[in-house]
C-alpha cells in the first residue's frame, strides 16, 4: 500500500480530534492547576477546527483504507451534529467544575467523540466494532468519573449492559461474516444481492440490531438510559443525551439500508416494532417520573422510537427525515440538560417540583427550558414540530399510516409530562426567591441552542437544503 | 476439514449460552466479567471457523479475531476499574446489592 | 486414521471447553474460576490450531491468557474475598434465565445445523504470521491505529477511575 | 392586485410580542401601548383587507417555507370573505380587550408579560384565520392553545388557575389528536393539504365523512363542545379580559371557523354535518340548563358561551352555513361585551358571586346599560345582534327539516333568555346584598369606552344580516346562496320565547326585589304584583322544578361522567405508566434478561413472519 496515495483529507476531522485529545491529555500532565482550567477551551478549539474540516469535506464521497472508511453525506451530517452538540456541551462546561481533572475529562470526551465519528464513517464490520468500543469505553469512564456510590452504580450498569450488547452485536457480526464471507459493507451488499433470507442471516441481523439498538436506547434494550441520565455527572449526561447516538444511527443507516438492502422488508418491520415499543414505553413511563433527568431519560427512549420510524419507512426520505429529527432532537434534549446543569450548579434539586417558579428566579433559563420542552413535544413554531412533521409525513407516504398515528398519539401523551415541568416553572410559586446566576459560557450555550431551536423551526430549509434533501 | 463447520458453531453457541447464564445469574461482578470473556471467546471461535471454511484464502476472520482479543483486554481493564470503584464505595461487588437507581 | 484423531481432538477440546466454562460459572472460589477461564482460553487456542489459524492461537495463548487472566486475578485480589463467594445472585430469575438461554442456544443450534454455506476448499495461506503483520500495516492500518487509540483511552480511563482519590 | 400588506397583519403583533418579551419587565405599565399600537395597526390593515374583499378581491399570498423531496410546506395568507370577516372581528375585539385591560390589569406585576401573551395570541389567531392549508392551520391552532394555556394560568399563584390551565391544555389535546389523524388521512388520500386543491377534489362520501368527523373532534375540543367542554368553565380562572378575548370571542370560535373553513369538505360527506348538528344541539341545550343554576357571574357566561357555540355548530350542521358564520360574528361582539361588563363589575365589587351583588344599576350606569344591551342580544330580542343570527340558525334548522333540533333550539332560546335576565336582575337591580359593595363605582374610561363601542356593535351588528339590509352579511359570506325568506312562524316563536324567558326571570327574580311600600295596598298594580305568587307557584311547577332537576342532572352528569371520563383516561394512562416503570427494577441482571428475551421474541416472531421453521 502506497501511503502517499491515501487521501488523508478524508480522515482529517478525526485526526484533528485525536490530536487535540492527546494535547489536552498532555496538558493535564504538564500544566499547573490554573492553566489546566483552560483545557476545556483547548478542546473546544479542537472541535471547532474539526467542524471546519468536516465542512470542507462537504459534497465529497471518498472511500478510503481498503473500503473501511467512507465519507459521504450521511456521515458528514451526523459528524457535524455530533461535533456541534459536543462543542455546546464543552462550552457549557467551561466554568463548571468537572468530576475529573480537566485534561482527563475532556480528552476522554474527545476520545469518545472520535469513536463516534469513526462509527459514522465505518463501512466495515471490524471498523464499526472497534469504533463502537472507542465510543463507549470512555463513556463508561466518564459516567463513573465522580467515583461515588451512585456514579459507580450507574457506570457498572451501563458497562455490564453495554458489554452484553457488544458481545451480542459481535456474535451477530460473526454470523453475518460467515453468511457473506466478508466484513466489508460493499462486499456484503454484493454477496447478499438477490439471495433469499437465510435463517442464520436473519439471526445475524437481529443480533446486530440488539447491539445498535442498545446504543440508541431502543426498547427493550434501553434500560441503561434512565439510570445513566439520572445518575451520571450532569455534564456527562448532557454529552450522552445528544451526540453519541449519532454513531448508532449512522451505523444503522450504513448497515441496514445499504449492506442489508436485500433483507429490507424484514428489518423494516422490526424497526417498526421497536419504534412502537420505544414510543409507548418511553412516554408512558416518563409520565410517572418525578426526577427531571430521569424523565428526560425516558423521553430520550421515546424519541428513539420516533427516530426509528425513519428506518421503518426504509427509504431515502425516511432516513433524511430521521437525520433532521435527530438534529432537532439533539439540540432540544441537550438544551434541557444544560438547563438542568445550570440549576444544579446553583444547588437547585433535580425533582420536577424543584423547578417551581423558575421563571422568577431565572427568566432566561425558564424560557429556554420551555422552548426546549415545547420543541420536544413537537409544538410549532419550534424545530421539533418540523422534525416530527417530516418524519410522520415520510411514514404516511410509505403507507405506514398506523405508525404515524401512533406517533401522533404518543406526542399527545408526551404533553402530559413535559407540561408538568413547564407548569412548575411558570404556574407554581417558587419556594425561595433568590435569583439563579449562570456562568457566562453556559448562558451563551443555552441561548445559542434556544436560538437554533427557534430558527430551525421557523426556517427548516436552512438545514434541509444543507443536507440536500 | 473432516469436521463440519456447524460443529464448531454449535460448540460456540453452547459456550455463548453458558456465558450468558453466568452474566445473568452470578452474584459476583468479577465472575460476570469472566462470563463475558467466555462469550467473547465463543464469538472468536465463530470468526476463525468461518474464516477457515468460508474464506480460507483471505484471513479477514482471523484479523477480526485478533482485534476482538485486544478489545476484550481493554474492556476488562475498564470493567475492573469500575468494579473497584464500586468496591471502594460499598465494600462489596455483589451485583444484587447495586440497586439505588430504579423505576 | 487421521480423521479419527481429528475427531477425537475436536470432541476432547469441546468437552474440556464446555466443562471448564461450566466450572467458571459455578465455582464458589474465584481463584479456581480464574484458573478454569485460563484453561478454557487454552482450549479455544486449541480450536484455533485445529482451524489452521496458528497466529491467532499463539496470540490467544501468549497475550490473551497471559494478559487477561493476570488482570482479572489482580482485580479479584483488590476487590473481594476469593473463596466462598455466593454463587447465584439474589435476583429471582434463575429458572426463567436457564429456560430462556436454553431456548436461545437451541434456536442457534437449530439454525446452525441447517446452515447451508458454500464451503470453500481453497488452500490456507502458508505463512499467516507474516501475512497478518503485512495486513496490519496495509489493509488494516486504520483499525490497527484506532485499536491503539482504544487501548490508550481504556488505559487512561481505567487509571483515572481506579486511582485513589488524592486528599486535598 | 396582490395584497402584500397581508403578512403585516400577523407580523406586527409578533414584533410586539418579541419586543415585550425583551423589554416588558422594564417598561412595566407602558407595555400596553406597544401591544395596543400593534393591534390597532393590524385592525387598520384588516379593515383595508375587508374593503378590498368587498371590492371583489380574493387572493392568496403564498411563501414556501420548507421542502423535503418533492414535498413543500407553504404558508400563506388567504383572503376571502370568511377570513376578512374574522380578521376584523379578531383584531377589533382584541384591540378593545387590550384597551379595557389597561384599567382592569392596572398595577399587576406581570403587566408586560400579559400584553406579550395577548399580542402573540392575537398573532396566532390571525395566522389561523389566514391559513390556506391545513399545516398552517394546525400550527396556528397549537400556538393559540399554548398562549391560551399561559393566559388561563396567568395568575398561577392560585392553584386552581394553574390546574385549570393544565386541564384546558390537556382536554383540547384530546380533540387535536382527532384533528391530526384527519390531516394524516387527508394527506394519504389526496396527497396535499392545500385547502383549495382539497376542496376541488372528489372524495367518496364515507371517506369525506370520516375525515370530517375526525377533524370536527379538533373543533369539539377547541370550541368546547360536548363532551370536551369541561375545560371552558374552569378556564374562567384567567383574568376576565382574557376570558372575553379568548374564551368568548376568538379562540373558542376557532373550532367553528375550522368547520366553516372546511365546509366544502364536510359537504362531501353529509353524514358529518348531521353529526355536527347533533353535537351542537346537545351542547347548546345542555350548557344552557347548567347556566340556569350557576351562581358565579363568569361561570354563567362561560356556560352561555358553550351554549352559543353549540348554536353555531347547529347552524353549520343543518346546512345554514351563512347563519352559523353570522352568529359567530355577532356573538363575538355581544359576548365580549358581556365578559368585559362582568370584568367591570368584578373590578368594582371584587366578587364573582352574583348573589352577593345587586343594585349596581345605580352605581354603574354605563356598565349596566351596556350589559343589558349585551343581555338583550344574547337573549335574542330584536333588533339586537343575537336575534338576527339566532333566528337565521333556527330558520335553517326548520327549513332543512330538522324538526327535533329546531324545537330544542327554541327551548334553548327560552332558557337563554331566562338565565341571561336572571343574571341581570340579580346583579344590577334590587338592593346590594353585601356591605362592602356599597362603595362600588363606575370603572375608568379605558374600561367603559370599550364597553360602549362593543355595545354599539351588539346593538347594530345584527342588522347587517337582517332583511332590512337584504341579508347583506349572508350574501357576502356565502355568495350565491339564496337567503331564506322570512318565516313568520319561526321569527314569532323566537321572539316569543325570548320575551317569555325574560318575563319569567323578572317574575322570579325581578319582582321580589321591588320595594313594597312604593305602591298602595289596594292599588290594582299591587294586586297584580301580589298575584305573582300564583304565577310563581305555577311557574315553579311548570318551569323551574323540571329545569332545575334537569340542570342538576346534567351538571352531575357533567361532573361525574364526562369529567370523570376525561380525568379517568388521564389517570389510566398515568397508572399504566406507573405499572410499566416497575419493569425498571434497578437490577442490572433483570435488564440483561429482558434484552435477551426481547431478542428471542424477535427471532421467533421473525421466523414465523417470514415462514422459516
Amino acid at each position: 500500500m502506497d501511503w502517499s496515495q491515501v487521501n488523508w483529507m478524508a480522515i482529517m476531522p478525526e485526526l484533528i480530534i485525536l490530536g487535540f485529545a492527546i494535547i489536552v491529555l498532555l496538558g493535564e500532565l504538564f500544566l499547573n492547576s490554573d492553566a489546566r482550567r483552560s483545557l476545556g477551551a483547548v478542546a473546544l478549539v479542537g472541535i471547532i477546527i474539526a467542524i471546519v474540516s468536516v465542512i470542507r469535506l462537504w459534497g465529497i464521497n471518498i472511500t478510503e483504507f481498503n473500503g473501511m472508511f467512507s465519507v459521504d453525506l450521511t456521515a458528514n451530517v451526523l459528524k457535524l451534529i455530533l461535533l456541534i452538540t459536543t462543542a455546546l456541551v464543552v462550552l457549557g462546561t467551561l466554568k463548571v467544575k468537572v468530576t475529573l481533572g480537566e485534561g482527563e475529562f475532556f480528552s476522554l470526551m474527545l476520545f469518545s467523540v472520535l469513536g463516534t465519528m469513526l462509527m459514522a464513517s465505518a463501512t466495515d464490520l471490524i471498523m464499526l466494532f472497534i469504533a463502537l468500543e472507542l465510543t463507549v469505553l470512555p463513556a463508561y469512564v466518564l459516567v463513573a468519573s465522580k467515583r461515588d456510590a451512585r456514579s459507580a452504580e450507574v457506570a457498572l450498569k451501563y458497562f455490564l449492559l453495554g458489554i452484553v450488547a457488544s458481545v451480542i452485536l459481535l456474535y451477530g457480526m460473526t454470523l453475518l461474516f460467515g453468511a457473506t464471507g466478508s466484513t466489508n459493507f460493499a462486499a456484503i451488499t454484493n454477496s447478499l444481492h438477490g439471495h433469499s433470507l437465510e435463517p442464520m442471516l436473519l439471526v445475524a441481523i437481529l443480533m446486530i440490531m440488539v447491539g445498535l439498538g442498545f446504543k440508541v436506547a431502543a426498547v427493550p434494550f434501553h434500560f441503561w438510559a434512565p439510570d445513566v441520565y439520572e445518575g451520571s455527572p450532569v455534564p456527562v449526561a448532557s454529552y450522552l443525551s445528544a451526540g453519541p447516538k449519532a454513531g448508532g444511527f449512522a451505523a444503522l443507516i450504513h448497515l441496514f439500508p445499504v449492506a442489508l438492502a436485500s433483507a429490507a422488508p424484514a428489518w423494516a418491520t422490526f424497526f417498526a416494532i421497536l419504534a412502537v415499543l420505544s414510543m409507548f414505553t418511553g412516554n408512558l413511563v416518563a409520565l410517572a417520573q418525578t426526577h427531571v433527568r430521569r424523565l428526560l431519560g425516558y423521553s430520550a427512549v421515546a424519541h428513539t422510537g420516533y427516530l426509528l420510524v425513519g428506518l421503518a419507512v426504509a427509504n431515502r426520505i425516511g432516513y433524511s427525515s430521521m437525520i433532521f429529527y435527530f438534529f432537532v432532537y439533539s439540540l432540544a434534549a441537550l438544551g434541557a440538560f444544560l438547563v438542568v446543569l445550570a440549576t444544579t450548579e446553583r444547588g437547585i434539586g433535580e425533582n420536577i417540583t424543584d423547578f417551581a417558579g423558575l421563571h422568577k428566579r431565572a427568566p432566561v433559563l425558564a424560557i429556554a427550558m420551555a422552548v426546549f420542552l415545547f420543541s420536544l413535544v413537537g409544538l410549532p413554531p419550534f424545530a421539533g414540530f418540523m422534525g416530527k412533521f417530516f418524519l410522520f409525513k415520510a411514514a404516511v407516504s410509505s403507507n405506514l399510516i398506523w405508525l404515524a398515528i401512533i406517533g401522533v398519539l404518543n406526542s399527545a401523551i408526551s404533553f402530559g409530562y413535559y407540561v408538568t415541568i413547564i407548569r412548575q416553572m411558570y404556574l407554581v410559586s417558587p419556594e425561595s426567591d433568590g435569583t439563579v446566576t449562570i456562568s457566562k459560557p453556559l448562558y451563551l450555550s443555552i441561548v445559542l441552542i434556544m436560538a437554533a431551536v427557534i430558527f430551525f423551526g421557523v426556517y427548516p430549509t436552512a438545514f434541509l437544503s444543507i443536507i440536500k434533501l | 476439514m473432516v469436521i463440519p463447520l456447524s460443529w464448531y458453531l454449535i460448540v460456540s453457541a453452547i459456550l455463548f449460552g453458558i456465558g450468558l447464564i453466568g452474566v445473568l445469574l452470578r452474584q459476583n461482578a468479577v465472575t460476570i466479567l469472566f462470563s463475558v470473556e467466555i462469550m467473547l471467546n465463543a464469538a472468536n471461535i465463530n470468526l476463525v471457523a468461518f474464516s477457515r471454511y468460508v474464506t480460507p484464502s483471505v484471513i479477514s476472520g482471523q484479523m477480526f479475531a485478533l482485534f476482538v482479543m485486544a478489545i476484550a483486554a481493554s474492556e476488562v481493564a475498564v470493567g475492573l476499574a469500575i468494579v473497584l470503584t464500586i468496591y471502594r464505595n460499598v465494600q462489596s461487588v455483589d451485583i444484587d446489592r447495586i440497586n439505588i437507581f430504579k423505576w | 486414521m487421521n480423521d479419527i484423531i481429528t475427531y477425537i481432538i475436536f470432541f476432547g477440546l469441546s468437552a474440556v471447553a464446555i466443562i471448564s466454562a461450566l466450572a467458571i460459572i459455578t465455582r464458589r472460589n474465584l481463584f479456581h474460576a480464574a484458573m478454569f477461564l485460563g484453561l478454557l482460553m487454552l482450549v479455544v487456542a486449541g480450536f484455533y490450531f485445529l482451524l489452521d489459524a496458528d497466529l491467532v492461537g499463539i496470540m490467544q495463548v501468549f497475550v490473551y491468557v497471559g494478559g487477561v487472566i493476570v488482570v482479572l486475578l489482580f482485580g479479584i485480589m483488590m476487590t473481594s474475598q476469593m473463596t466462598n463467594v455466593r454463587m447465584v445472585s439474589a435476583i429471582k430469575q434463575k429458572v426463567f434465565t436457564i429456560l430462556a438461554v436454553a431456548g436461545f442456544v437451541a434456536l442457534l443450534v437449530s439454525v446452525f445445523t441447517k446452515v447451508n454455506l458454500s464451503v470453500s476448499n481453497a488452500a490456507v495461506p502458508k505463512d499467516t504470521t507474516s501475512l497478518v503483520g503485512k495486513l496490519f500495516m496495509t489493509n488494516y492500518i486504520l483499525p490497527f491505529e484506532v485499536m491503539s487509540v482504544l487501548l490508550l483511552a481504556a488505559l487512561i480511563g481505567a487509571i483515572v477511575i481506579a486511582r485513589q482519590e488524592v486528599k486535598q | 392586485m396582490l395584497a402584500y400588506y397581508l403578512p403585516l397583519i400577523v407580523l406586527v403583533p409578533i414584533l410586539s410580542f418579541i419586543t415585550l418579551v425583551i423589554f416588558g419587565k422594564r417598561w412595566g405599565g407602558k407595555s400596553a401601548y406597544v401591544s395596543i399600537a400593534a393591534v390597532l395597526i393590524s385592525l387598520g390593515l384588516s379593515i383595508k383587507a375587508l374593503i378590498d374583499v368587498l371590492g371583489g378581491l380574493s387572493t392568496k399570498v403564498l411563501f414556501t417555507w420548507a421542502s423535503i423531496g418533492s414535498f413543500h410546506i407553504t404558508f400563506g395568507f388567504l383572503l376571502d370573505p370568511l377570513s376578512a370577516m374574522m380578521l376584523v372581528v379578531v383584531t377589533l375585539v382584541s384591540a378593545l380587550v387590550q384597551i379595557f385591560s389597561m384599567g382592569y390589569m392596572h398595577g399587576d406585576k406581570r403587566y408586560g408579560w400579559f400584553y406579550a401573551c395577548l399580542s402573540m395570541f392575537t398573532a396566532s389567531m390571525l395566522l389561523l384565520v389566514f391559513a390556506p392549508n391545513y399545516v398552517q392551520m394546525y400550527m396556528a391552532w397549537e400556538g393559540v392553545g399554548v398562549f391560551s394555556y399561559l393566559l388561563i394560568g396567568f395568575w398561577f399563584e392560585k392553584r386552581s388557575a394553574s390546574q385549570a390551565a393544565k386541564k384546558a391544555f390537556m382536554v383540547t389535546r384530546v380533540g387535536d389528536l382527532g384533528f391530526a389523524i384527519a390531516l394524516i388521512l387527508l394527506y394519504v388520500h389526496a396527497g396535499t393539504l392545500d385547502m383549495g386543491k382539497l376542496f376541488a377534489m372528489h372524495f367518496a362520501p364515507a371517506l369525506a365523512a370520516t375525515i370530517s368527523i375526525l377533524m370536527f373532534f379538533g373543533a369539539v375540543g377547541k370550541s368546547a363542545q360536548f363532551p370536551l367542554h369541561v375545560w371552558l368553565p374552569d378556564a374562567m380562572e384567567g383574568p376576565t379580559p382574557v376570558s372575553a378575548l379568548i374564551h368568548a370571542a376568538t379562540m373558542v370560535a376557532a373550532g367553528v371557523y375550522l368547520v366553516a373553513r372546511s365546509y366544502p369538505l364536510f359537504e362531501k360527506g353529509p353524514a358529518s354535518l348531521e353529526f355536527v348538528a347533533v353535537i351542537g344541539t346537545i351542547t347548546a341545550f345542555m350548557a344552557a340548563t347548567i347556566a340556569l343554576t350557576a351562581t358565579d357571574i363568569k361561570k354563567v357566561l362561560a356556560y352561555s358561551t358553550i351554549s352559543q357555540l353549540g348554536y353555531m355548530m347547529m347552524g353549520l350542521g343543518v346546512g345554514a352555513f351563512a347563519a352559523g358564520a353570522f352568529h359567530l360574528f355577532t356573538h363575538a361582539f355581544f359576548k365580549a361585551l358581556l365578559f368585559l361588563g362582568a370584568g367591570s363589575v368584578i373590578h368594582a365589587v371584587h366578587s364573582q358571586e352574583i348573589f352577593e351583588m345587586g343594585g349596581l344599576w345605580k352605581k354603574m350606569k354605563i356598565t349596566s346599560i351596556t350589559f343589558i344591551i349585551g343581555g338583550l342580544a344574547l337573549a335574542g330580542v330584536p333588533p339586537f345582534a343575537g336575534f338576527w343570527s339566532k333566528d337565521e340558525i333556527l330558520l335553517g334548522a326548520y327549513t332543512s327539516g330538522h324538526t327535533v333540533i329546531f324545537w330544542i333550539g327554541i327551548l334553548t332560546a327560552l332558557l337563554t333568555a331566562f338565565y341571561t335576565f336572571r343574571l341581570i336582575f340579580v346583579v344590577f337591580f334590587g338592593q346590594p346584598r353585601a356591605d362592602h359593595h356599597g362603595h362600588a363605582h363606575e370603572s375608568p374610561a379605558v374600561m367603559s369606552i370599550p364597553l360602549l363601542i362593543l355595545g354599539f356593535f351588539a346593538l347594530t351588528a345584527g342588522l347587517l344580516g337582517s332583511p332590512f339590509m337584504h341579508n347583506a352579511f349572508q350574501g357576502f359570506i356565502a355568495p350565491g346562496h339564496e337567503a331564506e325568506a322570512i318565516n313568520p312562524l319561526v321569527m314569532g316563536l323566537s321572539v316569543a320565547v325570548a320575551l317569555i324567558g325574560i318575563t319569567a326571570a323578572w317574575l322570579k327574580y325581578g319582582t321580589q326585589l321591588l320595594p313594597e311600600n312604593i305602591i298602595g295596598k289596594n292599588n290594582p298594580v299591587y294586586k297584580l304584583v301580589a298575584n305573582k305568587y300564583y304565577m310563581d307557584e305555577l311557574y315553579q311547577y311548570v318551569l323551574i322544578t323540571p329545569t332545575h332537576v334537569l340542570a342538576r342532572f346534567v351538571l352531575k352528569f357533567d361532573q361525574i361522567v364526562v369529567d370523570g371520563i376525561v380525568n379517568g383516561v388521564a389517570k389510566a394512562t398515568a397508572a399504566f405508566g406507573s405499572g410499566m416503570k416497575r419493569l425498571q427494577t434497578g437490577y442490572v441482571q433483570n435488564y440483561a434478561l429482558f434484552m435477551l428475551v426481547g431478542l428471542i421474541i424477535l427471532i421467533i416472531w421473525s421466523f414465523r413472519f417470514l415462514g422459516i421453521h
